[in-house]
């Protein structure tokens, strides 16, 4: 319940950030809409923890920052060697072992390395990442690399 | 801002010589897609480029060198000193590009059968197919 | 409330249609459609009757006034396509009732139905307005569910043909849609009446000749003129009997009339003859259709497909009557119009009976069907006499016409073409009569006259085609209006 | 000025990633220019506006940006299992639907 | 305030286009499907975010600026779910080719050649 | 770039690329759509002609196979038309007013009362959408049926149901085996 | 078979998100881009991009195909019906005008519902294409 | 009864009459009694018209039974000419029917109920052409007799009736559309009206006389039923169908209906004086001259008796044809008079031949060797036929063919004078070997003529009428001559 009514307000604030217009009018179509949304998402059964991460919300602003960083950081690398007359790549696929507990932590450590250039996850089995990478020079597998830890922290105790 | 105001009509004017005969140019390459292609689903395409082409003529009309989307203040009245482009054609087309996927899912219904029945979709082998039976 | 009988006529089919798919009940759609087409029809006739008594009516669609908004503006031209169109979807409808639950599985039905009523709704839309765009609109609506209806046939090459006719009708509307274009962006309306008034001080403008062009491409693609006609023969031959019946007795109807309408009242009679050289465009290409589609029809054995040709060749003696340039040339097109659907709607629905009964429209399945199936078969007679031309039937009035128009204009050439013609239509109409009752039938013995329900509204159609035929003052009456009209020499 | 040269920056890089479209070799080569081209079309359109003078249609670049993902999803699901919308689970071994049949160049 | 909003601008698109253009020749330069998804990852998240943003500093903050960011983040999100898939479906296929259709360069295989 | 697609569009044999290029293609115009200032028909091009025709026509791939075979004869008629149409266009397009002049006809009559009355009359901002829903409502009801239209067609095809009755003359030859010929190498 | 986490948890999130953006620019199809038809094909993306990831069973027992089948019906009536209503209150059919009391508020009311006529063809018609296609794909095979 | 009534009644009783030959299909006997007694009715009521025409009453007013088209209307009217057709084809309906239920019977035919139905719809048909008060009118007719008279030439429904089924609607049916439709139209456009009118409708219509000639070709060649050549072959080609038919067409409906409606327009629609102020016949006779000659050599090689009679009947019609191309009042009468003498005469041979074919089941002329004294009144009834054929006395055909002499004398054609009496004689030739050799040829060893026995009463008793008949037109022609000297306004 607590979620469907988090799904709504954010929805809602969704809603009035596109809106602009304040009247009631526009106001009560936010929130049949809102409310017709939430009721169709929750009918199909895809109301749950992983799809309405709000309880991250905090820390995520934390984390987020960083994996800013962390992208500019492998985007210039990866441009470097783009741009360099001879292609020095080394692609390889590796494999990461990840610490999270629930599919959305490792939703969100797969789609970081995902966005960070250079490397890519290609698929997920259990705990075991496969990942893509353009050099393996440049990667740390191990478990406790920082992204890995970053994000299990990002996930919190919730699972 | 300002730059990007004056910019613009120098897009325009560089499209302002050329609009009528890009168009005319993707126009008859849809068309041509569609009429030399014995694929049923690449007529589809060709059906859809065609028309697309058809609507850039239309928009292209509607256009107004300096012009501005035809959005007016907020509560519908035209400020003053902006140009507005024509709406007219805008909602013309609106209309047709839904006609055109209307024709194109009729279309792919008609080629998936085609392809059950036939199997095959391309033209020559089912007029062969046919020839077959009418004989 | 009768001066919304315009959009009324329209908006009522088109209502429907989606009821059709709520409903779902093969029965309550098939009333659904028979509503509709009874609705379309009764407003018709009261709209024709008014038109004649008072004048063309006017219908702001959203209270625009023209040009801003869309206007049905109707006069006894498009009053007369609306009681053509309404006439023969009444009959199919009747009839559709125990066709198309023979030939269209139940499932299907009430889908049927609703396809139906949006192609009548189309057609209806196509003749009552009286702005280009919305022409458009509502010709999209008649071919999208033409070509579905068409597909529905059992043979499987009725699927070739619906798509083959998809993509020329989609061609056609494209180039209508240019051609719209193109006239809109030399005047700045859509309106025709105001088109109408704009377009004589810009006929030196090299775009609306190319407009002109555009449009002329299209109506010809919709209307089959040879040799733009490739989509029609299968089309015909493999619909569902019903649909066959209410497309060769409509569809093509109305898209002459969008020829008429784009050239006589938009363009102008002057602009398209002084201008365009239309009458000398059109008249060799009536003359190969005419000639080589009889030619054609004569050499089936599919009596269907056989019919099909024949309708191109029909449809080549409407154009030839446009291309007379003169009122009795448009009269006797117009006059057509209405007498090729009677004839057409006839013959297809006896067609009809006989696929109901034997499965099958081949010549040689055809054979001693005169005495199983005495109805069935004296409605085709009376069909094909009319398609003949025979004094009579409605058939003879619209030639004579066509042929008086001839020698008026000093063309006899053309009205010996017509004349020869008529006997090469008798050639190919002899062959199933002769088929029908001077040979022996091959079939089951068990097979039996065709239902009262396929019957009555067969008959129906074949009565007007012998009514009209004794008695054509009223037709001729308001085709000769609606060619003054054409013409410029009547408001 | 700077909006003229973001967007011929831009149309430069369209270019090149239309090339690797059309050059392939593979369809997967495909799918990824033109998701890419999708992205930068994104951008072109978020830069028009401001070219324009109206930056408040940015809505449509949202719009892009939602088709040129379901699209991507689209085709890819098309080339893995060789049908839309079917559970993954339920397949038989079929004959793999081949998405990386290509034609070997322009 | 103005000057400085400009000069960021100025700044951020410039960078975001070098990324774009970077990010395209990569697309256009690197040997097979993987290398490239590096590649267009680039211009996904420094290019266009980049350029977007510098867009935030063209205009006072309010609707506009809503927008640009929800479209900063939708890309972002998207991206690289996006490309996952790619690769998954690159492996996928290559899987059920088997051995049988070798590096002949019609599957999306890792080995990269020079 | 148009253009280019375009081309691929008519070379390119693998239908399933010509679909996505075809998307491309959508887009690139809905692209120019908005230069032109037409937002709403960019937004609808992109969300129609990018995205749903596109979903559309790959799931008829999956039905179909997405080889094209190559073609038998040169296109010699088809190559005729088309130059013929594009000579007799261009030829009408020299007179065609100029390109984005404020003066042309279009832009008066029709199109200058709805920019200037619409306000008052409507009081609706965007004067595409006071247009498309109020002066020519009805042919957005009539577009709606359109569609409507579409769906009836596209359920009396492919609905359940409409399968595996209908056969050829030759039924049973092999030919109506729906997977041949599909997906081999 | 690789784990499809990643698609699933996206679509998950996005879906929602997807539907109010659908409905957002159908409201607000009057002040900017978008109405009507633009909101309908969003809404349908939507289920679209569901029914890809999850298949269409799990989208269909939400959103069963009488249901979108009978949405494209329902929308055109709805539109029609507007005409009819303003045809029953003295105005010619689809004169918005007749709506309410005030000409201008009569307009905007019946925009907005014959746009939300378009809204309900539009998603109904889309996926109803999506879902037959996509079941006949699936029979197929 | 008014004569308007009379007029409808005249076409309404053949189509009751086929109603009772439905009904009672299943009692031979009673349907041929219906048939007869429809025919015997309408007989009177032809006389009845007669009889209001002849005594000069104002029987003119055109009854107008619809309007098809604006302007045209479908309308019945009585005048002489008509009137001598009607009376020939009423009374030659009683006739044949008598003769026919003796030749079906004994012939074993199927499909009777059919044959006597169609068989009323020709005659009226043929009514409908005699008593048409316009063009329109006419054409309407004349295109149902040839549509009900194809089930009766198709009646045996084999390969060979259906092919010339075939020529027979092609040709009517092509040179019907084709030319004589355009004729109409022509006229049409040219005179603004179709109606027939004593004197033409055509003159002081017409700027530019100089194609007058060509639409009265039109008209003569567009009546394929005249048979002039080269639109004769359908006559030929009829000849499968039963003996009663090829009388019903060769002697009175079909063939009559053709050059009845020739004469008819020569003088109602382009009026005598205005044909002969054009010249627009003069090539038109000798069209018509070179049909008799050319008939007539053809008939003289035929052996197959009907086909002799058939290239008979199309060397005749061109008398009929020329009569009325000679556009003088000699001609008219002697044309309007041959349509009876020659339907008199030729039915006589017809009958005869028919009875040869049922009584001896022979068909050639050179089989009929000795059958003569077998069959004494048939082929004595054969030779009177013959005589009112050649237009010899004591026969009424001789009376036509003076007549038809005067006029092509004051038409100064004295070379088709030549060309009658050449005809005569080969007329002579080709029909008096049948009674010469029935009476003097040496008998056939295979098959004795002395089993033959005559035809069956009722088909010998109306052989018996027809051939007095021939001889009783001889000796009081009086009452055609009135009528037709009417019809020249003499
Ligand atoms: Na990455
Ligand atoms: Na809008």
């Amino acid at each position: 319940m607590s979620r469907i009514a988090g799904l709504w307000i954010v929805l809602y604030s969704l809603w009035a950030l596109l809106s602009g217009h304040f009247d009631p009018l526009f106001l009560t179509f936010g929130a049949g809409t809102c409310t017709a949304a939430v009721y169709v998402t929750a009918r199909m059964g895809i109301v749950d923890a992983q799809s309405m991460p709000v309880h991250l919300a905090g820390r995520a602003l934390g984390y987020l920052p960083w994996l800013a960083w962390e992208i500019l950081k492998s985007n210039v690398r990866v441009a470097r060697v783009i741009l360099a007359p001879k292609l020095r790549i080394n692609p390889q696929i590796v494999h990461f072992r990840a610490s999270q507990r629930s599919d959305l932590g490792r939703f969100i450590y797969a789609n970081s390395i995902t966005l960070t250039p250079g490397t890519l996850t290609t698929g997920i089995v259990g705990d075991d990442f496969e990942v893509h990478a353009l050099d393996v020079a440049h990667v740390d597998g191990s478990e406790n690399n920082e992204m890995n830890r970053r994000v299990t922290a990002l996930e919190g105790e919730a699972g | 801002m300002s730059w990007a105001q004056s910019a613009f009509p120098w897009i325009g004017h560089v499209v302002a010589n050329y609009n009528y005969w890009i168009v005319i140019v993707l126009m008859m390459t849809g068309f041509y897609v569609l009429i030399s292609r014995g694929n049923l689903i690449k007529k589809l395409v060709g059906l859809n480029v065609f028309q697309t082409s058809v609507f850039l003529m239309y928009i292209t009309m509607g256009k107004i060198t300096g012009g501005t989307a035809p959005i007016l203040g907020s509560h519908g009245e035209p400020v003053p000193g902006v140009l507005y482009s024509n709406p007219l054609p805008h909602v013309l087309i609106l209309t047709a590009i839904v006609v055109g996927v209307a024709t194109t899912s009729v279309g792919l219904a008609l080629a998936v059968r085609i392809k059950e029945a036939y199997g095959t979709v391309e033209e020559d082998e089912i007029n062969a197919l046919d020839a077959e039976a009418d004989s | 409330m009768t001066q919304h009988l315009p959009v009324l006529q329209v908006v009522i089919p088109l209502v429907l249609a989606p009821l059709c798919v709520l409903v779902r009940h093969p029965r309550a759609a098939w009333a659904l459609a028979a509503l509709g087409s009874l609705c379309a029809f009764g407003i018709a006739l009261d709209i024709v009757s008014t038109v004649l008594a008072s004048g063309p009516l006017s219908y702001d669609v959203g209270d625009w006034a023209p040009p801003w908004g869309i206007e049905y503006r109707i006069d006894a031209v498009n009053a007369w396509i609306l009681v053509i169109v309404s006439l023969v979807s009444t009959a199919v409808v009747f009839f559709a009732r125990a066709s198309v639950e023979r030939e269209v599985e139940a499932s299907r039905v009430a889908l049927f139905y609703a396809a139906y009523l949006l192609c009548l709704s189309g057609l209806l839309g196509i003749a009552a307005t009286g702005d280009v765009f919305n022409v458009f609109v509502f010709l999209e609506i008649s071919s999208l569910s033409a070509y579905a209806l068409i597909a529905l046939g059992q043979d499987r090459r009725a699927l070739a043909a619906a798509f083959r006719y998809l993509i020329m009708g989609s061609v056609g509307a494209t180039f209508i849609v240019i051609g719209i274009g193109l006239m809109y962006a030399t005047t700045g309306t859509l309106n025709m009446a105001d088109l109408a008034d704009r377009l004589p001080g810009v006929w030196h403008v090299r775009t609306i000749k190319v407009a002109y062009g555009f449009l002329a491409v299209g109506c010809f693609l919709k209307l089959a003129l040879f040799p733009l006609h490739l989509w029609l023969p299968n089309a015909y031959t493999f619909a569902p009997s019903a649909v066959t019946a209410f497309m060769a007795a409509t569809a093509t109807k109305v898209a002459v009339y969008m020829l008429l309408r784009f050239f006589f009242t938009i363009f102008g009679a002057a602009f398209s003859f002084d201008v365009m050289n239309l009458d000398m465009v059109l008249m060799p290409l009536a003359v190969a259709a005419i000639f080589s589609m009889s030619f054609v029809a004569i050499l089936q054995t599919n009596v269907k497909r056989l019919l099909a040709y024949s309708s191109v060749a029909q449809i080549g003696y409407m154009i030839l009557g446009i291309s007379f340039a003169s009122v009795t040339g448009l009269t006797a097109a117009v006059l057509h119009l209405f007498n090729h659907a009677l004839m057409k709607g006839a013959l297809f629905m006896a067609l009809g009976c006989v696929a109901y009964r034997i499965g099958s429209v081949h010549i040689d399945a055809m054979a001693g069907l005169g005495k199983r199936m005495p109805a069935t078969m004296a409605a085709f007679v009376v069909g094909g006499l009319s398609l003949v031309g025979v004094p009579l039937t409605v058939g003879f009035v619209s030639k004579w016409y066509l042929i008086l128009a001839a020698l008026e204009r000093g063309w006899w050439p053309l009205a010996v073409i017509v004349l020869i013609t008529s006997v090469m239509a008798l050639a190919y109409v002899w062959r199933v009569i002769e088929a029908a009752y001077f040979r022996e039938f091959p079939g089951d013995r068990e097979t039996r006259e065709a239902p009262a329900a396929l019957l009555v509204p067969t008959w129906a159609l074949v009565v007007l085609n012998v009514y009209f035929g004794i008695d054509a003052t009223r037709t001729v009456g308001v085709a000769e209006r609606a060619a003054e009209i054409l013409m410029g020499a009547a408001p | 000025m700077l909006f003229v040269g973001a967007t011929a920056g831009l149309l430069v890089a369209m270019a090149l990633v239309m090339c690797r479209a059309l050059l392939g070799p593979t369809a997967y080569d495909r799918v990824l220019a033109l998701n890419n081209f999708g992205t930068k079309t994104v951008l072109l359109i978020a830069l028009l506006g401001f070219l324009a003078g109206r930056p408040d249609f940015l809505d449509l670049s949202l719009i892009y940006a939602l088709i040129n993902f379901i699209g991507t999803i689209a085709v890819l699901k098309y080339f893995e299992q060789g049908r839309l919308g079917a559970e993954p689970r339920a397949l038989p071994p079929e004959p793999p639907e081949r998405g990386s049949e290509h034609e070997g160049g322009p | 305030m103005d000057m400085l909003a400009d000069v960021a601008s100025w700044a951020l698109i410039a960078v975001g286009t070098f990324f774009l253009l970077t990010g395209a020749i990569g697309i256009l330069r690197l040997p097979d499907v993987f290398t490239r998804m590096h590649a267009a990852g680039m211009t996904d998240t420094m290019g266009a975010g980049l350029v977007l943003a510098g867009l935030c500093f063209q205009v006072e903050a309010g609707l506009v600026t809503v927008r640009l960011v929800l479209v900063i983040l939708f890309l972002w999100f998207t991206s690289p779910v996006a490309t996952h898939a790619l690769a998954r479906a690159v492996l996928h296929d290559r899987d059920l080719a088997g051995s049988a259709s070798g590096p002949d360069g019609r599957n999306g295989g890792t080995s990269s050649k020079p | 770039m148009l253009a280019a697609a375009g081309i691929g569009l008519a070379k390119l044999r693998n239908l399933f690329t010509v679909v996505m290029l075809a998307g491309v293609y959508s887009l690139l115009s809905a692209g120019l759509f908005t230069v032109m200032d037409a937002v709403d028909v960019a937004f609808t091009e992109a969300a129609v002609g990018a995205g749903i025709s596109t979903v559309l026509f790959l799931a008829a791939l999956v039905l179909v196979g997405h080889r094209e075979k190559k073609p038998v004869r040169a296109p010699v008629l088809p190559l005729v038309v088309v130059i013929v149409t594009g000579a007799a266009l261009a030829w009408g397009m020299i007179d065609l007013p100029p390109f984005g002049d404020p003066d042309n006809p279009v832009h008066h009559h029709v199109a200058d009362h709805y920019l200037q009355e619409s306000g008052h009359e409507i009081g609706v901002p965007n004067v595409v959408t006071a247009v498309l829903a109020s002066y020519r409502g009805y042919d957005t009801m009539g577009e709606a049926t359109v569609v409507f239209t579409a769906v009836v067609g596209v359920l009396l095809l492919l609905g359940r149901g409409a399968q595996g009755r209908r056969t050829g003359p030759e039924a049973g030859t092999g030919l109506s085996e729906p997977e041949a010929g599909e997906g081999g190498p | 078979m690789r784990e499809e986490l990643v698609l699933r948890l996206a679509a998950k999130m996005m879906a929602p998100f997807i539907l109010v953006f659908g409905l957002y620019v159908h409201f607000h199809g009057d002040y900017s881009p978008g109405g009507g038809f633009q909101a309908g094909v969003i809404l349908a993306a939507a289920f679209v991009m569901l029914s890809l990831v999850f298949g269409l069973d799990a989208v269909q027992r939400a959103l069963p195909l009488w249901f979108v089948r009978s949405c494209a019906a329902l929308g055109v009536l709805v539109y029609a019906g507007v005409g009819f209503a303003a045809m029953a209150l003295g105005a010619n059919f689809l004169g918005y005008d007749a709506l309410a009391s005030d000409p201008e508020k009569g307009q905007h009311l019946g925009i907005l519902l014959v746009e939300a006529g378009v809204v309900i063809t539009v998603f109904g018609v889309m996926t109803t294409a999506f879902y037959v296609f996509a079941d006949r794909g699936r029979r197929k095979s | 009864m008014t004569p308007a009534a009379m007029l409808v009644l005249a076409l309404l009783v053949p189509v009751v009459g086929t109603v009772f030959v439905l009904l009672l299909r299943s009692r031979p006997n009673a349907r041929e009694a219906a048939s007869l007694v429809s025919a015997t009715l309408l007989f009177l009521i032809v006389c009845g018209i007669y009889r209001t025409v002849s005594s000069g009453a104002p029987g003119g007013e055109a009854v107008v039974l619809a309007e098809p088209i604006p302007g045209i209307t479908l309308s019945l009217a009585a005048e002489p000419l008509g009137v001598v057709f009607a009376l020939v084809a009423s009374f030659l309906w009683i006739v044949t029917t008598l003769y026919a239920i003796g030749y079906m019977r004994g012939h074993g035919e199927r499909n009777q109920t059919r044959f006597y139905v169609f068989f009323a719809y020709a005659i009226a048909s043929a009514i409908g052409v005699a008593f048409a008060g316009n063009l329109f009118t006419l054409f309407v007719f004349y295109e149902v007799l040839s549509l009900t008279t194809f089930p009766l030439v198709a009646h045996a429904g084999s390969e060979a009736a259906k092919r010339a089924g075939r020529i027979y609607l092609g040709v009517l049916f092509s040179t019907s559309i084709v030319f004589q439709l355009l004729a109409i139209a022509w006229t049409y456009s040219v005179a603004g009206t179709l109606d027939f009118r004593p004197g033409g409708i055509l003159e002081g219509r017409w700027t530019n006389t100089a194609a007058v000639p060509l639409l009265l070709a039109l008209f003569v060649f567009g009546i394929g039923k005249a048979a002039v050549m080269p639109f004769h072959r359908w006559l030929p080609a009829a000849m499968v169908a039963p003996t009663p038919v090829s009388a019903l067409l060769h002697a009175v409906a079909v063939v009559k209906a053709g050059v009845f409606a020739v004469l008819k327009i020569t003088v109602y629609v382009f009026g005598l004086d205005f044909v002969r102020a054009t010249n627009a016949s003069v090539w038109l006779m000798w069209a018509a001259a070179a049909t008799i000659l050319l008939a007539s050599f053809v008939a003289l090689r035929k052996d197959n008796l009907k086909a002799r009679l058939a290239y008979s009947t199309v060397g005749q019609l061109s008398y009929i044809v020329l009569g009325a191309m000679l556009a003088n009042s000699w001609g008219i009468v002697g044309g309007g008079m041959h349509i009876v003498m020659h339907a008199f005469g030729k039915i006589t041979l017809f009958f005869c031949a028919g009875a040869i074919m049922v009584a001896a089941h022979k068909t050639k002329v050179s089989q009929l060797n000795g059958l003569g004294r077998a069959m004494p009144v048939t082929f004595f009834a054969f030779v009177l036929g013959a005589l009112c054929i050649a237009g010899l006395p004591p026969a009424g055909g001789s009376w036509s063919k003076w007549f038809l002499g005067l006029g092509a004398l004051e038409a100064d054609q004295a070379g088709l004078l030549v060309v009658l009496m050449l005809s005569s004689l080969m007329s002579l030739a080709y029909l008096m070997e049948v009674p010469l050799k029935g009476f003097f040829g040496a008998a056939s060893t295979a098959q004795p003529p002395t089993q033959v026995r005559e035809a069956p009463v009722c088909s010998l008793v109306a052989i018996v009428a027809t051939a007095v008949a021939c001889v009783a037109l001889f000796v009081y022609p009086e009452p055609v001559y009135r009528l037709m000297a009417a019809v020249v306004g003499q």
